[in-house]
């Protein structure tokens, strides 16, 4: 597998999944001090399937992501400070604290949302394609899921229309082993619920590494690449793991001992270190890039926590075209 | 002298004149395209627009639906049918938690131009999965405009004023009117969502109806003229937004109401407008408000218990003589 | 593939399909009438499919068949003479004209229900498997579905849950080329819509002939036994064509020259006359059970046209366990 | 003095009670096995009643409710948790369709003793797609019962009586009264599905209320109680059967109607309690009928915004004291 980004580009993806990491153990923290209310899932293990991805993507591209789905806002370009300020319902939150944790969005970066009903995006993230292909603009949508969405009816029928009308997106499923609390391998019959259901649509798939944002940027790119000249979707299964419970403060017992100790050793963010160090970039500019996004993450809380709280009038617009709500006339 | 036409190919020619204003007008659904749709009512699309923007697909309604969004969001305006309104069980996702949110949930950020057409409502003998008037469903889900026609002028100017709209518009299209004729509408025909028609203009009773209801409030009528009795027919159109104020004004007039509608009792639209009216036409009112409604059983298959549960001319004639005996 | 069935059964599966062909035609003929209101799907062509399943299943066995389902409902053992009457909309209906041709059910006969919305039923056939599995009866229900429900979420669902539960389910689908107008080819990209899906959750699957009710017969068998033993769901994929069109008057005009023809010359009841060729069976034989299955098929025509309406206070009855409908107190 | 616990704890205790009586009820779900559910709803159950009664399933609403379905149509009592009350719109379809017509499409031949448990309504700060009060959906469809108890005694005895009842249940647990503690119920203890509670006695107005709108009726009329007003508090506990009587007779001493629901006033099921008040109460009025209902927008995530959208004890009040100024 080819993978060829350099050491410059490289060193700029661990800067942003560090940056994710970091925004994610504040949000972790802000939780627990009854800042963040009531739900939120946190993605950190899963940085280098958002990174990757984004940096094989146009920025016209469209990524449709699950609630789990801080880092692939901020991977799109969704800033910390506007996440934290959604997650603890504040007026510069990146929905104005309507959608929260579960729906960050950010269309002008083309991160057309975060969909909180399992599975439902899959069908979106087609619709996107079908409309670049109308529209002959040769972008790409990408729907990212988990493993428990594998499941769902609306995969289905998302995988076989896409595959039929020969759609350009992507699905790339972040098997994490876990649905909430239940492993996914006691409900699917097949080793990879993802890739081993693409041939039911001839649709072509590939399982990789998803802690690796080398082998992740490589295979959207090729993906992507495949789609844009017609070749239809690609299903991408990266494998990687939550480090965190499921939610807020699932304490995730019903993990085997040692499980999360293996994965911890195949950290995403030690994993690019190692590949930096291999590219010969110095220990000191890996500690500045920590060093510059543990300062992005700390003025982002900063600014989150002095940020004003949604103005309750908010409550009633945003419904119709018109800004308001109301259901009669 | 105007032309006429029928409801079901008011539906194509509505959707027709939208495709040709605007190239980002597309169709999906199951067998709307060479085949013309189930009840014909995208017939000629096909052979107009092609296949590009005349979408067959498999039986996926979520997909449907589903894709439809993702189309919307993006810059393109589907029109998306669902063959049966039954089958919106299938897709309900779509229409309940993710296509009238998505606006609110992004702080204003994205915005879900669609149509979704489907062919509502019973007294075809269809049985109980093919005959259910579900507009309550979609009455309950705020973001969801609600539009209901009662003639082939209104198909096509509700078509054109669902499909320019950046709001999501579900499309309810009555079965059992397909085949009713009336005056096609002028070029360039809008009717603005949310306005209520006076479709009978009357001083003694106020019926407020829907789409099917329409015809048989209108026969009420006109049966309850021959004693001299002038009764108003207030066909809703939308019921989302709602038209209480027409609604209101006529109750200021005839302090009497009957509301007709083909959907259960319970959890009924019916519902909503009577109690506006007893909050707000409080004083208004000289007598009880009445509603006609479907009873609580699915929809019998022979038409003679069908006829048992869905309203009928009789049953709204039984219910104003009731009323104006009050 | 063994071929089991004597001269004798064989002749008697015979005339079950020539009692069906004839209650088909004779539907049709009373659509045409007028005296069938509504809709109605015929499954003219697909005789062999239900007569031979019905064959291999144990009476006590659940099947769930679909809105083309009339040959189902006959094979499980509902009589000519109650099915038209549900379709002429009589009191002596198999459902009391309240469901309708699209619902026939027997229940007595273990024919729990034809279903209208496409796929639905896949699931409820798996909850019936569940059901015989903790009950330890030892029974296998069974679900007939068109090619056009492969295509729908319900049969994912229906599936994987059916084989990570190793359930005692047959998955038969009746691939007769088309859904309503268009054809499944077209709006899918595996050849075998049904087949081609069950290694997407590790599940058997046999493309069979369907028209032949013989090879029915065997892989249901085989299928079930397999099922009983706990071995879980098989997904059959039975080829046939539905000689009329859709539903109603549909005149198939979609069909390309040849097609009916070239299945005509395949049809089942040709097929069984072939067959009992083969076994030495006297053409006399044949011809006396057209003979009786014409009486009978005549016999249900009088019956049902005889009958009575419906009483209309019936329509509110049977809603719930007291057998009322009130939804207030 | 009776036990006192949670109505979290209620619906484990209320399904274990009908487990250790009828060896046929069985517990499907998605994480409702050693997990316990994500509410701790189930509790304890996987520990008593082991694998085979308990199942987890994969993230699959639809084969979920439909294999309950089919299971209730052969012998077993299926107890189905669908985990967020808005994921019904991914299996509505068996809702809507399939569960609430079988009986009657079949003329009486099939039934479908099943239950349908979900976690309802907002005030968590869930967002838009985990908050909602979705029970007008089931009001609307014909063949349903619709439980939403409002104590953990009552969660106890309707669970009882849902289980044990040949007609399907969708039953509502509101998510917002879960922490909430009461009474527990002596054994044995049934609440017939249809009968309304006073939940309070009062002769000044009437307050119409449903699961988490109780308590709020409650504070609202000690608020008041406190002016000399006496409210009464009608706690519904079903939706259907909806027992209209208690409520007619409340309002035939009180002549003031207050209804207070956590849904959109449009669609919401105090509609169809105003309707039938605006017609056989008519003469019981002294004022209009009002309601108190959540605004028509999607829930929003931040609890200053939520709290405009859903009722409080505030709007309550404000309420009340209108009406009672009439
Ligand atoms: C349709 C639906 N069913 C159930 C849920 C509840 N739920 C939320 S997250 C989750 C687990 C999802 O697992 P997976 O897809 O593997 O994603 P992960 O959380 O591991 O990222 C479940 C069951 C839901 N949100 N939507
Ligand atoms: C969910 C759903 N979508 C659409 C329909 C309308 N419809 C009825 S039959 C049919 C075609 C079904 O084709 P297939 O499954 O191949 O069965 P066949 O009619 O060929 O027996 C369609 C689309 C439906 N009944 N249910
Ligand atoms: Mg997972
Ligand atoms: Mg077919």
């Amino acid at each position: 597998m080819a993978v060829d980004i350099g050491a410059r580009d490289l060193l700029g993806l661990y800067e942003q999944m560090s940056v994710i990491r970091g925004t994610e153990r504040a949000a972790h923290d802000l939780f627990l001090a009854g800042l963040v209310k009531g739900t939120t899932h946190l993605a950190a293990g899963h940085e280098a399937v958002a990174v990757g991805a984004s940096f094989a993507l146009r920025p016209d591209d469209y990524v449709f992501a699950t609630y789990r789905g801080h880092h692939h806002a901020m991977a799109r370009g969704a800033t910390p400070a506007e996440c934290l300020a959604e997650l603890m319902s504040k007026r510069t939150g990146v929905c104005k604290a309507k959608g929260g944790s579960m729906h960050l969005t950010k269309a002008s970066a083309g991160m057309l949302g975060s969909y909180a009903i399992v599975g439902a995006h899959l069908p979106m993230a087609a619709g996107a394609a079908w409309s670049a292909k109308l529209r002959g603009s040769g972008q790409v949508a990408v729907a990212f899921f988990g493993d428990g969405a594998t499941n769902i009816g609306a995969l289905h029928e998302a995988l076989n229309l896409a595959a039929v009308w020969a759609l350009p997106v992507l699905f790339i499923c972040e098997n994490n082993l876990y649905m909430e609390y239940t492993p996914i391998g006691s409900v699917t019959a097949v080793a990879h619920p993802a890739a081993d259901r693409a041939p039911a649509y001839l649709l072509p798939a590939e399982v990789i590494d998803g802690n690796d944002v080398a082998v992740v940027a490589d295979a959207v790119r090729r993906a992507a690449a495949r789609a844009r000249d017609g070749g239809g979707p690609t299903v991408l299964e990266a494998l990687t793991y939550r480090q965190f419970g499921h939610s807020r403060t699932d304490p995730a017992t019903y993990r085997p001992a040692g499980e999360l100790e293996s994965w911890l050793a195949r950290d995403p963010l030690e994993l690019a270190r190692q590949r930096l160090a291999d590219h010969g970039v110095p220990q000191a500019d890996i500690a500045a890039a920590d060093a510059r996004a543990a300062q992005v993450v700390a003025e982002a809380v900063a600014a989150a926590k002095a940020a004003d709280p949604p103005d309750p009038a908010d409550a009633l617009t945003d419904v119709w075209a018109d800004g308001g709500s109301a259901w009669r006339t | 002298m105007a032309d006429v036409i029928t409801y079901r190919e008011a539906v194509s020619e509505g959707i027709a004149r939208e495709m040709r204003r605007d190239p980002s007008v597309v169709c999906l659904g199951e067998d709307i395209g060479a085949a013309g749709g189930v009840f014909k009512t995208t017939a000629g699309l096909f052979a107009e627009f092609g296949p590009d923007r005349i979408k067959d697909t498999p039986i996926s309604e979520q997909a449907i639906v589903g894709m439809a969004m993702g189309a919307a969001m993006t810059g393109v305006r589907p029109v998306a049918e669902i063959m049966f309104s039954d089958f919106l069980a299938c897709c309900w996702d779509y229409l309940a938690n993710e296509i009238p949110k998505m606006r609110y949930m992004t702080g204003g950020q994205v915005k879900v131009p669609l149509v979704v057409r489907t062919a509502n409502g019973g007294g075809l003998g269809f049985g109980a999965q093919h005959s259910q008037s579900v507009e309550n469903w979609a009455l309950a889900v705020p973001g969801l405009k609600v539009v209901a026609p009662a003639t082939p002028a209104d198909v096509i100017g509700l078509l054109a004023a669902a499909i320019r709209s950046d709001d999501p518009v579900l499309f309810f299209e009555h079965k059992g009117l397909f085949a009713s004729k009336g005056e096609t509408a002028p070029d360039g025909h809008l009717v603005p969502l949310g306005q209520a028609a006076v479709a009978r203009a009357g001083s003694d009773v106020t019926i407020v109806a829907l789409a099917s209801t329409v015809p048989l409030a209108l026969a009420a009528a006109d049966e309850l003229a021959e004693g001299g009795v002038a009764a108003e027919v207030v066909d809703l159109r939308c019921l989302v937004p709602l038209d209480m104020a027409t609604v209101l004004a006529s109750v200021g007039k005839t302090s009497r109401l009957l509301i007709v509608e083909e959907n259960p009792y319970q959890g009924g639209w019916g519902g909503t407008v009577a109690s506006v009216v007893a909050d707000e036409g409080f004083e208004l009112l000289d007598a009880p408000i009445r509603r006609v409604a479907a009873e609580c059983v699915p929809l019998p298959f022979a038409d003679v218990l069908e006829d048992q549960v869905i309203p009928t001319t009789a049953k709204v004639v039984a219910a104003l003589r009731s009323l104006l005996a009050y």
